[in-house]
């Protein structure tokens, strides 16, 4: 056992190395979130010169095949490059979705000529892409989704509503997930489908989360047209196709997110204990349950490194990284909290400047409850846990054998 | 064995439940919630005054309606369940109680009427930085009849007139009356994690303050009203939580995915099940201190930290597990799941944190066992 | 609010302490175990001997119609007596299950003529009464149970297993619940009858547990004969006259068990604190955790009289009496750890005469895990509080509408 | 990133697993719980000699394989995994880890190769009574080349032929290295939680002893030995979580409730899940503890430290939900679910509880900062 690099993965990370150290200024902190300091505007300008940098000196599409403009590599050198730019203030977060998940959907089920309109494109950064799958009435049942696509000559006539949409305002194209047949079981009657964001009768809603924030949206459909040539898959094959989309996803989440047991110690030095002498971090029940984030954090950064391994001897990953976010958002709540009631009736102010790291806790408890949620909430990931992990039998189903149209929905 | 509120106190709780359905709906605590500029319904504490309840513990000399703690009891359970946007409990189960506990009569004559007509906003403040604050840990200094120092945060502090103030005075510590209208007095408005309520940092230079009982009887005054206090801020938390569990039960039922209800799957049940016991935990334990607080009994100091212990956890929880069933849903600002999450909070640490209260349990224990 | 009896409650208690004082040794504790030092055969004659003298004094039956020699008082007097007689040793245990569960339903269901034969013996302690619901295949699933009843002229033949029966070895009498129809929904098959104990082919096996005891039984039925007369409601409608039963038995169970907070708390005050200085009691961590117990162990307690204070006034209790199992059960399983565990090395021992109080934390940790099972587990009794407090609605059912016998069962 | 054991070690694996499938059934195992005067398995004591295993860490000039640390993890793994009833920890995570790391030459030349042979059986002795030992608590003297005092409980204590012991020596504290087999030697069989593994008191009169390492050091150096043998539980204990999460996902397949298996009912399903999680976090401690072990890294204390935190805790939760996923079943003597619940327990305190070592693994990562 190591943590070393193979010599091959090691002068990767060099090269890497090296082009982000030309290409952009390092964090001050590890653990610094990146500068939300530019308007968006700008953060998508210089988002999108900074792909275009990766994408010559060859860190765009990693994995990716060398006829798509890829580098052909091994799933590792993907995570290399990523612990590396993790280490930067780089402005990649516009892009991974689109690439990490929309566009490979793109590449597994389009034609050649389709290929050629988007890959290139989109993984310069000329072209930004979305994904538009859960629904009001279809978030952790997906496959539920009611958008409805009707074929009209060569085109799709498409009318609904997606929802919880990140990069909607700024996306050139999304793949959509669309009913195209009511009339059997909701899982055949789907089609997945490139949708222009420009198009006529798409409009993009910002959506207003509790913890104050707009990085979501709402996206409606008014008889928008797609040509029959943007479908991706067969008519009915949606599913299928989402699920490939859908499987890179479960790969992206999961990282820790908010402030984490080393920054809570940082404020545990300073505060008074709650009960008896001396400083919080001298509180023998914050010491127990710090431990307990010590063991977790660490348990979660380490299974990671498992995967790393897998991948490195080219094996599968295996499914220690389906534990991440039903630790870590759960993890980043226990922590906002016990910050904020170690802080007292302090702790109740959240303005920046007076609150301790600007506020940082009082943002993971505001925004911790919409990860327990987000990219699958916690008892759907429990129920992946057990049924694909596990192999525990799938719970009792309503759905089976009844058309889309006639299930029970409740309205 | 009477151990539930009385016909008279169930009916009292039904009329509030009436007036705050039609006062105090969702839209008017967003109101406060939406505008930095306001910092309470003037409004509803007009209405809330009407109605009587701001006196409802307050003797009929003063110009209270003289009831008992218990009929104070059930309005608190309403207003917290209604996540009322009125500084009432900074007015009524801190300010009033304090002035009842340790005014003299000049003070009482004084105030408890203006209270009782809602002319008069008071609040209560300790804390004056970051953790739990201790005798040994108090700044603010009392001096030749002024006060100088600063308190922050103090909930409710944005709005009222009055503060009881707890000061360094010689080698102890007391509890001052202040009048906030005035020269020495400077406050700045701080933004929150729960804006439905004005929080402010009242800074005093040599401000004019009077004494609130015995010079150094300060800490152990506050002690008491913070016991008064917990009892009533429990009840707020219970009726919060069983708001919570009444808004997730409804939605469970009628919320639909995998075509079922998702109260039909056993990780919503048994999440709203678990929310359920920890209510009635939470609920029997404040009623324990209801008892204690309206029959002056010995053993107020460890029913009010037991109710408090266990409504702050149960709120929490159940503020925290609502959003979880509204799934996206919940994690809107136009749902209400996180007007409860905020409040939940603020409750939690307004008076001392489930921490403080649950040592202060374990101390009280030991000395019930000791005597 | 007040915790005071009314005037006549008050003049049933000192009635009944007159009788418990003349009748039974007080426990040397409030919290003391009732003494098992009595050898079986011995503590059953004294059990008898009590239930005898109970039933002169009118404390048998108390809220038992006069006709059935009863006293016709209202609930309330039931638990005054029930709480008075805790503070007795009083070998009232071999009649909890028979008076409280199975003579009701023969009350609830019998005609006059087999009431007159079996209700006061009973009464009197003369006959002991066991309940057979539970087997081996239907558990929390209680009417999935299988034990067949058979038509046979004016007798009914019984063939099967029934588990988990508390008193079995010494009753003599059981209420059996049977499937006389396994061509219908398994609701609509089952059959409940009066069975002999020591009529030929019933035979009674104990059950090893983990914990090393042998409380309860496995009960065999081979050719078992039950005549016509002793079946309890109609035939098919066994599962209406069992939930008679039940109810009674959710009343029964979730009283507190094993060692509470006081017991650690002398226990804590011994030990040194596994960090820092000092005894456990000073321990910080160890004081939050019991606050939490305190909160808990204190909420069960008043919950309880406010269920009492409902009887008091007249009105069915309201459902907080359901929470009691699930809180105590696993109260005693965290207490019985946690007071192991900060025995370090030494909390292993289970000699009760070197273990801290005769090694009852111990029989804490090996039982509780059981008392989460018996009488319902934790999840049925969630599932009761989902359903039948708040109202949520069943799970999907995959026995709906299926002959009994054509359900899986796996084998 | 090399995070895994290579193909040599997992083949090893492979092969403890089959070998203990056949010679350490739960049969085995309950030989020993049913008869307290058997205190260990013999038969697969002497096979798991035969297999090299006592020696599988011990250098080649001692008679061991001179395999690595990692080596003896994964056996540590299997181990649990069968909740064999051999004294194989006390003999090899803690007597020959002691001996390897503060014996001298002659210690080691005598005693090692005997235990690679499987001909002595060790056992590690610093309990004296109820609590958490520390240094000042120690009374077992050693004076003028004897020990007197009192060690309770010693696991594999009545099976063993030499213990190493902890007493004070003058000011400080040192570690002996005792035959057990002399007149000054008393042992007295003891009843434990978990039968199926042998524990006694052993008291000493002037027993001669021989100090193990310097004078005074003996503390440092059990803590040392602790840390080692902390890595090494943590794999039986994973072992033993993933045996429990298995058992249980079998039974939850194959058993119906409500015309279903139990495991299509969430509440199985996320108690599962959640005994996956806690089994995944203890397991990559595990392996980093493995890594430090292994590679004698500096962090080994807080690799120790968090390995052995999560994994006690991680045994007991699958131990107890195991049982309660078998319902009424799993409360039967027959089925072995309790074989596992007692066996967590004894792992979870024989090397110091999960407290104790949640408070070494924040010392520890608070030294690990101030360097």
């Amino acid at each position: 056992m190591d943590f070393n690099d193979t010599p091959e993965e090691a002068a990767f990370r060099a090269e890497a190395r090296a082009f982000l150290e030309a290409t952009c200024k390092p964090k001050a902190a590890e653990n610094e979130r990146v500068s939300r300091s530019l308007k968006p505007v700008e953060y998508l300008k210089a988002a999108k010169a900074y792909q275009k940098k990766k994408a010559e000196a060859g860190f765009a599409g990693i994995t990716w095949a060398k006829a798509q403009g890829g580098r052909g590599m091994a799933p590792i050198f993907n995570v290399i490059f990523g612990q590396e730019e993790a280490k930067f203030d780089a402005p990649s977060q516009a892009f991974a979705i689109g690439l990490g998940m929309c566009v490979p959907t793109v590449i597994a089920f389009a034609d050649d000529a389709t290929k050629d309109r988007y890959v290139a494109k989109a993984l310069k950064g000329e072209e930004i892409w979305c994904q538009l799958f859960s629904e009001p009435g279809a978030g952790s049942d997906v496959a539920a989704s009611k958008t409805k696509a009707v074929r009209e000559g060569d085109d799709w006539i498409v009318n609904g509503q997606k929802v919880w949409t990140t990069g909607a305002q700024f996306s050139d194209f999304g793949i959509l997930l669309a009913r195209t047949n009511p009339d059997v079981e909701k899982h055949k009657g789907l089609t997945m489908f490139i949708v222009d964001m420009k198009a006529p009768g798409v409009e993009v809603r910002p959506i207003h989360q509790m913890s104050g924030g707009r990085d979501f949206n709402e996206v409606y459909f008014t008889e928008v047209r797609i040509p029959d040539k943007n479908r991706l898959g067969e008519p009915g094959q949606g599913w299928g196709v989402a699920l490939v989309t859908l499987m890179n996803e479960r790969l992206a989440v999961g990282g820790s997110y908010g402030p984490d047991y080393k920054e809570i110690l940082d404020l545990a030095r300073t505060l008074p204990s709650p009960t008896g002498a001396g400083q919080l971090i001298q509180n023998e029940a914050f010491r127990q349950k710090f431990a307990d984030w010590i063991v977790r954090a660490e348990g979660y950064k380490l299974a990671k490194f498992r995967t790393m391994t897998a991948l490195s001897r080219g094996q599968a990953p295996g499914p220690e990284s389906a534990i991440g976010k039903v630790i870590n958002a759960n993890q980043m709540m226990d922590i906002g909290n016990t910050a904020i009631e170690a802080l007292d009736h302090f702790g109740i102010i959240n303005d920046g400047d007076l609150a301790p790291m600007e506020g940082a806790f009082h943002q993971s408890y505001m925004f911790a409850p919409g990860l327990r949620i987000a990219g699958g909430t916690d008892e759907i990931l429990k129920n992946i846990i057990a049924e694909r992990v596990l192999g525990l039998p799938q719970d009792q189903r309503a759905d089976k054998g009844v058309a889309f149209k006639d299930l029970p929905t409740g309205r | 064995m009477n151990f539930d509120f009385s016909d008279d106190q169930k009916s009292l709780k039904d009329q509030a439940r009436k007036f705050l359905g039609d006062k105090a709906s969702s839209k008017v605590t967003r109101r406060v919630l939406d505008d930095a500029a306001v910092s309470y319904d003037e409004a509803l504490w007009r209405g809330v005054a009407e109605m009587g309840w701001l006196g409802a513990a307050i003797p009929e000399e003063h110009g209270g309606l003289g009831l008992g703690r218990l009929e104070l009891c059930v309005l608190a359970e309403e207003l917290g369940r209604a996540v009322a946007p009125i500084p009432f409990s900074s007015t009524v189960y801190f300010f009033a109680e304090a002035l009842m506990l340790a005014g003299n009569a000049a003070q009482k004559a004084a105030l408890l009427p203006k209270v009782a007509a809602g002319d008069v906003i008071g609040c209560f403040a300790v804390s004056e930085g970051p953790g739990a604050p201790s005798p040994f840990s108090i700044q603010a200094k009392f001096e030749n009849g002024t006060l100088t120092g600063a308190k922050i945060p103090v909930t409710d502090g944005d709005c009222a007139q009055f503060a009881i103030v707890v000061a360094r005075e010689g080698a102890g510590v007391s509890l001052l009356l202040v009048d906030l209208n005035q020269p020495g007095v400077t406050r700045t408005t701080l933004k929150t994690l729960d804006p439905t309520r004005g929080h402010a940092k009242i800074e005093f230079k040599h401000a004019k303050a009077e004494r609130l009982g015995e010079a150094g009887q300060g800490w152990d005054l506050a002690e008491a009203v913070l016991d008064r206090a917990a009892v009533l801020l429990a009840f707020e938390q219970v009726g919060g939580s069983q708001a919570c569990l009444e808004m997730a039960t409804e939605y469970a039922k009628s919320r639909y995915a995998f075509s079922r209800p998702i109260g039909s799957f056993q990780a919503i049940k048994h999440k709203l099940a678990d929310m359920y016991v920890a209510i009635e935990v939470a609920r029997s334990n404040a009623y324990y201190g209801a008892w204690a607080l309206s029959s002056e009994a010995a053993e107020l100091p460890f029913a009010a930290a037991a109710s408090r212990a266990a409504a702050s956890d149960a709120y929490y929880m159940c503020a925290k597990e609502n959003i979880q069933t509204h799934g996206g849903m919940g994690f809107t600002w136009e749902v209400d799941c996180h007007l409860f999450f905020r409040r939940a909070k603020l409750l939690a640490v307004q008076a001392g944190s489930p921490a403080v209260w649950k040592e202060k349990l374990v101390k009280r224990l030991e000395r019930r066992n000791a005597a």
